[in-house]
């Protein structure tokens, strides 16, 4: 079968996948390539990708990095064991939709007005979406497939995403963990040796402390800031 | 191919606010104009009002350009910043997406801000990278960092050898010394801070001009047919 | 707002601090108005011009927020958003002067969805947005009772545009589009308030920051339950008006004196809200403090 | 508040599919407005917001009543279509099921907020009863007000009669949310002809309904605290700038072509296809939508009845627009005559880009301005298509 669909990048002003013809998968079905096959297919070679490429990373979404959910814990802890048995893979989320000013932190944060920088920053070949809300799902894949040259998975609770390379749909915890092990045996045939171990926290900065905050830090409307009880303000600049 | 005295240069500069981006294409222009060639700009339209990346795009020929538009695919690139290289500061990430080959880039820094990957892209394009610290060369010349872009412009001009410095002088002359010329409101407030930093304007041009000459005499010692991928160049 | 216990590691610091460090689910003594900078604040960094005025004076509404985790704040175009959107709360953008219009649905469908839940809505938007391109929006929304709070940040011009008259600029003001000088004076904004029914009316030029965020909290609180409310803040633009920026407060004094001088109107049913929620917390601090002093002894 | 008081009705909630094809249906003879406004009240609808102008009002007027009635959590008149337009996507912010109705004038009045619902993700249903745009003032049936829904994004229906009317407003509820379309969906009709006409409508029972609007299931979050992210800016204004990639805008824009494309299914699914055709081997067809295709009909009813070969293609769904649909069927045809009621022929301009021999298109008969569509006008097409001496004086 031919691929419709494939690795970036494919361009400045790429066509989108669905007008290239590109259809969702029926429900029991995924898609790879822009192709319908069985979700095992699409399984594998997915995991394929996330062993062989370099820098692998999941991108987890707000459905998932927020507790709001009943089925949230369970789909987030086995997001964090699927990490855990690829080698070396990062977790790097994105927590929200709002464009980052100045700069997005691309070590910290993926952005879905701007994730090729993310990609492109930590030299990511093999990238995974799961619980990012559809439509920035599809804006993300879609920016993605046109200015990098790395391969996308969707695991997507709904419907899937024509712009991935791989695509699996109705996405629960069970498919998650079902991943998992294909990606451990394709790991076993390629004879890979890797011990279980979770991604590496998140690098941003440390936080500030707030509590030593005086309202000298407060620049230009130091004037306006009520001296806390008990507090010497010596020097304003 | 040769980057000097071609018809037709797509240039595109990036910098971060307050370098002087956009005056070097405003006076690229002008230059042009007094060698009796064309040329074309475009600043970067963004929204935000401050802390963002700047980029402007000139296109320099000796015939009428019709083009419009940010210039995508540039055979030359002006680096301002050593931070649009190495924190992605363009609006184009990497700072070379969309570079032509045998093409030309101009970093103003002397430390090695490319890693193998940049280089190797670089290579496959038969590209020629000049790094010098414009910077620098402003603050020992024209006493101030203000004069960085004249820098930059001197060192494009000579390299392009697309017009003379004579050419450039009127142009600066027009820009600081006046004649119809409408700066936006920051622009205007960054002259009054340069004309702070020297009492006389007579004297901004002709420290203005030192630093060009300086990037002349500087790019006539370059050998762009040469093999290696960077060239720095010392003052 | 709590992450899923697994992420919370692999989430950014920004996040984590909201979580820990953020306003969300604490007292104005905790984390308002009077302790900014100590807490992580829902708005911190902002494009906005340095020394902008109307920057300011939205951070003091996020910081006054009775009720951030369940408020939604909606603007339109002009410099106002570039901050209001930036902020930890959801923001809703529309089209041009639309603001009060889809406050309107979305309050009338969160009364509707959430019967029992107090969700805030705040429409912010400028001079222009609110008094010229959205006028008709906005007085009807007043007109119908529409029980949200109307925040106008007044810097008397089209900013964000580049400094074009606004039915809000003074007369005489030169302005671009005004190159005589506007020839008619402010749109009485207040006085059209009251005509269109808002229970809780207030001019001000917010230079002193307790008072701003009482008056903040008092229209929210009105706008719970009786009905629109509406503040008219001066956020100067230091720019158009080349204020310096050391001198934006000194002008904010001066205008108070002026043309924004404090005016405060409500309807007795609004003073009754205000009475009953402003004794209720000064009863619960008392109450903390008796509990605090039985904890030393 | 006396409207809270209204009493929520008992009613069996039923998918789509079971509502449109399986459920039992009796028939009424109403008129096109009762027949939206009927669908509307088998919708679940949450919230409904109206505005006046002839001939939409009549619409409106029912929907209230069926609020009053209790079918319908929220309404109100707002001050103006742009008004009641905004507050349809502030609501919809919120996760609800949302209707609104509208005719000629208002519609571009409104236009600047109802084009930007696809790009902000608001599943509305919009019911346009089509009416001239104004100058000179009229308020005749005129459908060119379409031609300005068709490049906004929208998924745009047109009914035939009061019976399309009914199903294709019911099926535009279903359309709209489904997590990969989620875009306003428009049901267009003729004014008068058909909202203030009669017709044979075949409704389901009035104690059934589509099951209710649910905001989780969508490709963007609704913003009320209730789902994640706790800090969002769901539909941010994008500049190019150095945290906007410069193809934000343009994907985004895609994305809601793509989910116009993918609304094509459920259009096959739900309403069985975009287009209807009687005689697929016909030489001529006559292609039409709304009311023109009643006349079409009539006019390939007399024309089988005079032997002549001459097929009808309905077009159901305007936007996403059946090109390959109708390239196929089209193929072997001589002729294709594009009845219509506006007078710069939209869908004839549609039919002559899906094709690749546009020659065969004849653009017309046309009528506008109220005027009504003659059959025997369509009639003389197809003779003069068929090089068949007519007398028709016309």
């Amino acid at each position: 079968m031919s691929k419709k669909i494939t690795v970036g990048p494919a361009g400045y002003m790429p066509q989108s996948a669905p007008s290239m013809g590109v259809e969702l998968a029926p429900e029991g079905k995924a898609l790879l390539y822009g192709n319908i096959v069985e979700e095992e297919e699409a399984m594998r070679d997915a995991a394929r990708a996330l062993l062989t490429n370099e820098n692998p990373t999941i991108f987890p979404g707000p459905q998932v990095l927020w507790d709001w959910k009943d089925d949230v814990k369970e789909k987030a802890a086995a997001i964090v064991e699927l990490a855990s048995e690829i080698p070396n893979c990062k977790i790097i989320p994105m927590p929200d939709y709002r464009p980052k000013y100045p700069k997005i932190d691309v070590k910290a944060e993926i952005n879905p007005n701007h994730p090729n920088l993310t990609i492109l920053d930590n030299n990511i070949k093999a990238a995974v979406f799961v619980g990012v809300h559809c439509h920035y799902a599809n804006l993300s894949l879609r920016m993605i497939r046109a200015g990098t040259d790395c391969y996308t998975v969707a695991l997507c609770a709904y419907m899937g995403h024509e712009e991935a390379m791989a695509s699996i749909r109705d996405l629960h915890a069970e498919d998650l963990r079902k991943f998992k092990e294909i990606v451990i045996e394709e790991r076993n045939k390629m004879g890979i040796e890797w011990t279980t171990t979770p991604p590496p926290a998140n690098p941003s900065l440390p936080k500030e402390d707030y509590t030593a905050l005086s309202p000298a830090d407060y620049g230009e409307y130091r004037s306006l800031i009520m001296s806390q009880k008990g507090e010497h303000v010596a020097e304003v600049e | 191919m040769g980057i000097a005295n071609r018809k037709r240069y797509n240039m595109r500069i990036s910098g971060l606010g307050g370098q002087g981006v956009v005056t070097t294409a405003h006076i690229l222009g002008s230059t042009m104009d007094n060698a009796g060639k064309y040329a074309s700009l475009v600043p970067f339209f963004g929204s935000e009002k401050r802390m963002a990346p700047v980029e402007a795009y000139v296109r320099a020929s000796t015939e009428p350009i019709y083009e419009v538009g940010e210039v995508v695919y540039p055979d030359i690139i002006m680096i301002y910043h050593s931070q649009v290289v190495t924190h992605g500061k363009s609006y184009t990430m990497p700072f070379y997406t969309g570079l032509k080959k045998d093409s030309l880039v101009i970093i103003n820094s002397d430390i090695d801000v490319l890693d193998e990957k940049d280089i190797e892209v670089l290579k496959s394009l038969n590209a020629k990278v000049i790094q010098f610290d414009a910077t620098d060369l402003a603050k020992q010349i024209a006493g101030t960092e203000l004069a960085t872009n004249m820098a930059m412009m001197g060192m494009v001009l000579g390299l392009t050898k697309l017009v003379t410095e004579q050419n450039i002088e009127e142009a600066v002359k027009e820009r600081f010394l006046g004649k119809s010329f409408v700066t936006s409101g920051g622009t205007a407030a960054l002259d009054s801070a340069i004309e702070k930093k020297f009492k006389k304007k007579e004297q901004l041009l002709a420290k203005n001009m030192e630093v060009i000459n300086k990037t002349f005499e500087m790019a006539d010692s370059v050998d762009l047919d040469g093999e290696d991928l960077i060239l720095r160049l010392t003052f | 707002m709590t992450p899923a216990d697994v992420f919370k590691k692999y989430l950014p610091k920004d996040y984590v601090e909201l979580v820990d460090y953020g306003p969300f689910g604490k007292r104005q003594d905790e984390a308002g108005v009077g302790n900014m900078g100590q807490y992580k604040e829902l708005l911190e960094e902002h494009p906005m011009c340095s020394g902008c005025w109307m920057a300011y004076f939205i951070r003091v509404v996020f910081a006054a927020l009775p009720n951030p985790e369940e408020t939604v704040t909606l603007g339109t175009a002009g410099c106002g958003r570039l901050a209001i959107s930036q902020a930890a709360v959801p923001f809703i953008y529309g089209n041009y002067g639309d603001q009060n219009a889809m406050a309107s649905g979305l309050t009338r469908a969160f009364r509707l969805r959430f019967p029992d839940k107090t969700k805030d809505v705040i429409t912010m938007a400028g001079d222009g947005g609110t008094m010229d391109i959205g006028f008709s929006m906005t007085m009807h929304a007043w007109i119908r009772g529409e029980k949200f709070t109307t925040i106008m940040l007044d810097n008397e011009v089209y900013g964000n545009t580049g400094g074009q008259e606004s039915g809000m600029s003074p007369k005489g003001a030169i302005l671009k589009m005004a190159p005589k000088g506007k020839n008619f004076g402010k749109m009485p904004a207040t006085e059209l308030a009251k005509a269109a029914g808002c229970v809780y009316v207030v001019r001000l030029s917010p230079t002193n920051i307790k008072n701003a965020a009482k008056i903040i909290r008092r229209a929210i609180f009105i706008a719970r339950e009786v009905g629109p409310t509406f503040i008219h803040a001066y956020t100067s633009c230091n720019i158009e008006y080349s204020i310096p920026t050391n001198d934006v407060f000194k002008d904010a004094k001066e205008k108070e004196k002026g043309r924004f001088s404090f005016d405060e109107y409500m309807t007795d049913e609004a003073r009754e809200v205000i009475e009953r929620v402003e004794a209720q917390e000064k009863e619960e601090k008392k109450k903390r403090k008796a509990a605090k002093a039985e904890g030393v002894s | 508040m006396s409207q809270n008081e209204t009493p929520k009705l008992e009613k069996k909630l039923v998918d789509i599919n079971y509502l449109l094809k399986e459920a039992p249906r009796e028939q009424h003879f109403i008129t096109g407005a009762q027949a939206m406004a009927e669908a509307v009240k088998r919708a679940s609808v949450d919230m409904a917001i109206a505005y006046p102008i002839t001939p939409q009002s009549e619409v409106m007027h029912l929907v209230g009543d069926i609020y009053a009635q209790g079918h319908i959590k929220e309404y109100y008149r707002a001050e103006e279509e742009l008004g009641t337009m905004s507050a349809i996507a502030g609501a919809a912010r919120a996760g609800v099921r949302l209707f609104t109705a509208t005719s000629g004038p208002g519609l571009l009045r409104g236009l600047e907020a109802i084009v930007s619902w696809p790009g902000h993700r608001v599943p509305a249903v919009l019911g346009v009863l089509t009416r001239v745009v104004n100058a000179p003032l009229s308020i005749q049936p005129d459908n060119v007000e379409m031609a300005y829904l068709l490049h906004s994004g929208i998924v745009v229906l047109h009914a035939e009669n009061q019976q399309d009317t009914f199903d294709m407003t019911l099926a535009a509820f279903a359309i709209a949310d489904r997590v990969d379309v989620y875009i306003p969906v428009a049901v267009a009709t003729e004014g008068f002809f058909v909202t203030h006409a009669k017709g044979y409508v075949d409704m389901t029972p009035e104690d059934m309904a589509l099951t209710e609007f649910d905001p989780i299931a969508a490709p963007v979050p609704a913003m009320d605290n209730e789902t994640p992210p706790a800090r969002i800016q769901r539909d941010a204004p994008v500049q190019k700038s150095n945290f906007m990639s410069y193809l934000i805008h343009s994907v985004w824009q895609q994305e809601i072509w793509d989910s116009n494309k993918r609304a094509m299914k459920y259009i096959y699914e739900y309403l069985g296809g975009p287009i209807e055709v009687i005689n697929p081997d016909a030489e001529v067809f006559v292609c039409a939508s709304g009311c023109a295709a009643a006349q079409a009909r009539e006019a390939q009813r007399y024309s089988t009845e005079e032997g002549l070969n001459v097929g009808l293609i309905k077009v159901k769904a305007i936007k996403p627009f059946p090109e390959e649909e109708l390239r196929d069927i089209v193929k072997n045809a001589k002729t294709i005559i594009v009845p219509e009621h506006n007078a710069i022929g939209w869908l004839a301009k549609e039919v002559k880009a899906a094709i690749p021999n546009s020659g065969i298109v004849v653009d017309g008969p046309k009528v506008y301005g109220g005027m009504t569509l003659p059959v025997e006008l369509i009639m003389k097409e197809v003779y003069d298509a068929l090089g068949i001496e007519n007398d028709l004086k016309l």
